[in-house]
């Protein structure tokens, strides 16, 4: 299945609290393509990254992620392990320091030793900040420790919500970067984001999501 | 003797139960308008 | 038990049982508080007898059981019926317990001379009453409805076994400072044995009857729930602006 | 980066529950001074000059007599703070959904989680006991028999109350009603071993400690039913949450 599409998802409905956040989504995703969604405040985005990462039920549709269906506890249990999701929240605890924290969900994730001095190395994370408690941290440097976490997992998916916010200039480059690099080696991802500025160079190509539904927007 | 007790008692049950019957019909009532017709049937 | 029945909330078993448990009512009201004569070490508040352990059978056993089995059987297959089934089981159930409650106090005030005693029924009682509003308490949490079921159905299983461990350890608690408070061996008139037996039987055919009732509006709520569901979800689509020609990718 | 089994997830979140408790300090600065209050409050409750007769002329003060039951109040108190805590940190920054994601094993964040909540209420559990004793004048003949059942009690009764309440904080995951609705639950629940444990204690304290064994061994058997519980449900619980 290299070919294959990563993610697909068919008349996908998920609900968020009773509300159909996603009203019938239709999306394929596949090796090395970079998707943006764009879309208006409360389209739908964060379930659909939320959904395609096994984290919310899908109650209508079908949708599939490195072929196991979403529909099935087991199917998503099984996704999750191929992905790396960045969302609004940095998913860090605060009263922990940052190695304390990379420490922990490397653990929880298996991440290699060399993956995460690499990625802490990559994301400019200095000794110096590493004995800093997260809540301690700049919003700019709570995302790259995230995305710290995130690269030494190794994803096959990326789902990124936002992933520009908060970041600096230097930040967002090397984000772009990443992602590039990441695309290049096979991954796919999904970035979710308002930003229509540099990374409109990394994406494959754009998608428009609104009413819970997505479109092809013409470029 | 003791009376005293058991009415209250009886009133109780009884006065709940009746309570609880009418705003339950109330209930089923109000919920049932907005159900179509066709989707009214019971056990599936 | 209003006959005026008509249209959703009626059906013809329904409508039998409900006749049936009006009419029982009526003869129970007859036998308990008329015909009957008063006991000899209880005097008028046996009567109270013949509401207080009916609307403890109908709570603790046939309320409480229904929640179980019908959590136990949708962990296993999903079932809508049964979801529902536990939920109107519980409600039910959360009311007989406050009738128990209630009667047993004002039994317990001629009898004991006081309104609480820590006996050990009464005690496990209370517990368990508080457990089930802990219960219901969870189905109204604003959750996804089928994620809601799920913990609804753990907490029915797990709130069974609870009243069972509630029960005997305040047993065991008790036994150790008293001794039982019922069930002496007294010769017991044969009227008052019939209202006692009567009482289970109307209290078995009120349950049923609001047990079916009770079910009937969780299901209308949960059809109205799946037809808002598609209503909703043409809303969600038609939020968009302007709406795009060319669909999927 | 050995075999993943149960009992590796477990001490990962075990050790980082601990962890985050040695860098906030929040159980030992916040939730160990609210119980020796409760303490406290319990005194100011029952009159210091009440006393219950023993028979022979003895008499014991009804502080000291109602001792055993306090004690295990004021833990089961303190407990809700140390489970609210205990899930509030994982609820602040979609932390459970990243533990999801890592395909941690339910039952290892389960048994972590609950492993450090009891580590707490244990040291909670310590206090408390040291505070009865000073603040209601408890005076007992000790012997090793009566050392041992009131530790063997101890430990018990918070194995319970921590298996117990991580389930229901569980259930109530991700709520906004977290907090109130928690203790609505758990308390009932609870109620078995706040009575079995104050038995046990009592016995321990005054009575034959033989009477207390039977008591231990109950709250023994709650606090491996929770845990078997515990361990076969927090999939569904933590799924979809």
């Amino acid at each position: 299945m290299s070919e294959g599409p990563v993610v697909e998802l068919e008349g996908a409905v998920a609900l968020v609290g009773g509300f159909p956040a996603l009203a019938g989504a239709d999306l394929r995703l596949r090796p090395s393509e970079v998707v943006g969604v764009r879309g208006p405040n409360g389209a739908g985005k964060s379930t659909l990254l939320r959904l395609c990462a096994g984290l919310v039920p899908l109650s209508r549709g079908t949708g599939h992620v490195m072929g196991h269906d979403l529909a099935s506890r087991d199917g998503r249990r099984l996704a999750r392990r191929s992905i790396g999701l960045l969302g609004h929240a940095t998913a860090l605890y605060d009263d922990l320091t940052v190695r304390e924290n990379i420490e922990f969900w490397s653990g929880a994730n298996r991440s290699l030793h060399a993956d995460i001095r690499g990625a802490m190395d990559h994301m400019g994370l200095a000794d110096r900040l590493a004995n800093v408690p997260v809540s301690g941290l700049s919003a700019g440097q709570r995302r790259r420790t995230a995305i710290a976490i995130l690269l030494a997992r190794r994803p096959r998916v990326w789902l990124l919500d936002e992933p520009h916010a908060g970041l600096d200039t230097a930040g967002r480059d090397l984000l772009d970067q990443l992602i590039s690099d990441a695309a290049a080696a096979g991954a796919s991802i999904l970035v979710a984001t308002h930003d229509r500025g540099r990374i409109d160079d990394v994406l494959t190509r754009t998608v428009h999501l609104e009413g819970g539904m997505l479109s092809a927007v013409p470029t | 003797m003791h009376w005293q007790y058991v009415i209250p008692g009886y009133v109780i049950v009884f006065g709940g139960l009746a309570g609880y019957i009418w705003t339950l019909l109330a209930r089923i009532r109000a919920v049932a308008e907005q159900v179509p017709e066709e989707k009214r049937a019971f056990l599936d | 038990m209003s006959t005026a029945l008509t249209g959703p909330s009626s059906s013809k078993a329904s409508r039998v049982i409900g006749l049936l448990a009006l009419a029982s009512t009526a003869i129970l009201l007859l036998v308990g508080l008329v015909l009957s004569p008063p006991e000899v070490d209880q005097a008028d508040s046996v009567r109270l007898m013949y509401i207080h352990v009916p609307s403890a059978i109908a709570s603790l056993y046939l309320a409480f059981g229904v929640t179980f089995i019908g959590s136990v059987i949708y962990l296993r297959t999903q079932s809508t019926f049964w979801d529902l089934m536990a939920h109107a089981g519980a409600e039910i159930g959360v009311m007989f317990c406050a009738f128990v409650l209630l009667t047993g106090m004002l039994w317990g005030r001629p009898t004991w001379g006081v309104y609480w005693q820590w006996d050990p029924r009464l005690t496990s009682t209370v517990i368990s009453f508080v457990l089930y509003l802990g219960y219901l308490a969870v189905r109204k949490m604003d959750l996804d409805p089928a994620v809601r079921s799920r913990r609804a159905a753990i907490l029915g299983i797990i709130s069974f076994a609870n009243l069972i461990i509630v029960r005997y350890s305040v047993q065991w608690w008790r036994s150790l400072h008293q001794g039982n408070t019922v069930g002496r061996d007294t010769q017991m008139d044969g009227l008052i044995l019939f209202s006692f037996f009567w009482g289970i039987l109307t209290f078995t055919l009120i349950f049923t009857w609001l047990l079916i009732h009770r079910f009937r509006l969780a299901w209308y709520e949960h059809q109205a729930g799946a037809t808002s569901l598609d209503d909703a979800i043409a809303a969600r689509r038609a939020e968009r602006t302007p709406p795009l020609a060319g669909e999927a990718l | 980066m050995s075999d993943r089994t149960v009992i590796s997830d477990a001490r990962l979140v075990l050790r980082k529950d601990l962890r985050i408790e040695r860098a906030s300090k929040v159980v030992i600065s916040q939730v160990v001074p609210f119980a020796i209050m409760t303490l406290v409050l319990f005194g100011f409750g029952i009159s210091p000059d009440a006393r219950v007769v023993l028979g022979e002329g003895a008499s014991r003060s009804v502080q000291a007599q109602v001792a055993p039951g306090l004690i295990f109040i004021a833990i089961l108190l303190s407990a809700l703070l140390a489970l609210s805590r205990s899930f509030g940190v994982e609820s602040a920054d979609g932390t459970l959904d990243g533990l999801r994601l890592a395909g941690l094993d339910p039952a290892g964040i389960f048994l972590g989680k609950a492993g450090a909540v009891l580590v707490q209420l244990l040291s909670v559990g310590v206090v408390v006991t040291s505070g009865a004793f000073l603040f209601f004048s408890v005076q007992v003949d000790w012997t090793i028999a009566r050392a041992v059942l009131l530790v063997t009690t101890l430990g018990a009764a918070t194995a319970g109350i921590a298996a117990a309440g991580t389930i229901y904080s569980a259930l109530a995951a991700g709520l906004r009603v977290r907090d109130t609705l928690v203790p609505l639950l758990v308390v009932p629940v609870l109620a078995p071993v706040l009575l079995g444990a104050g038995q046990a204690a009592d016995a321990a304290l005054f009575g034959a400690t033989v009477d207390g064994w039977p008591w231990v061994g109950a709250l023994a058997v709650f606090a491996l039913l929770y845990g078997w519980v515990g361990i076969i449900s927090f999939d569904s619980l933590l799924e979809d949450a």
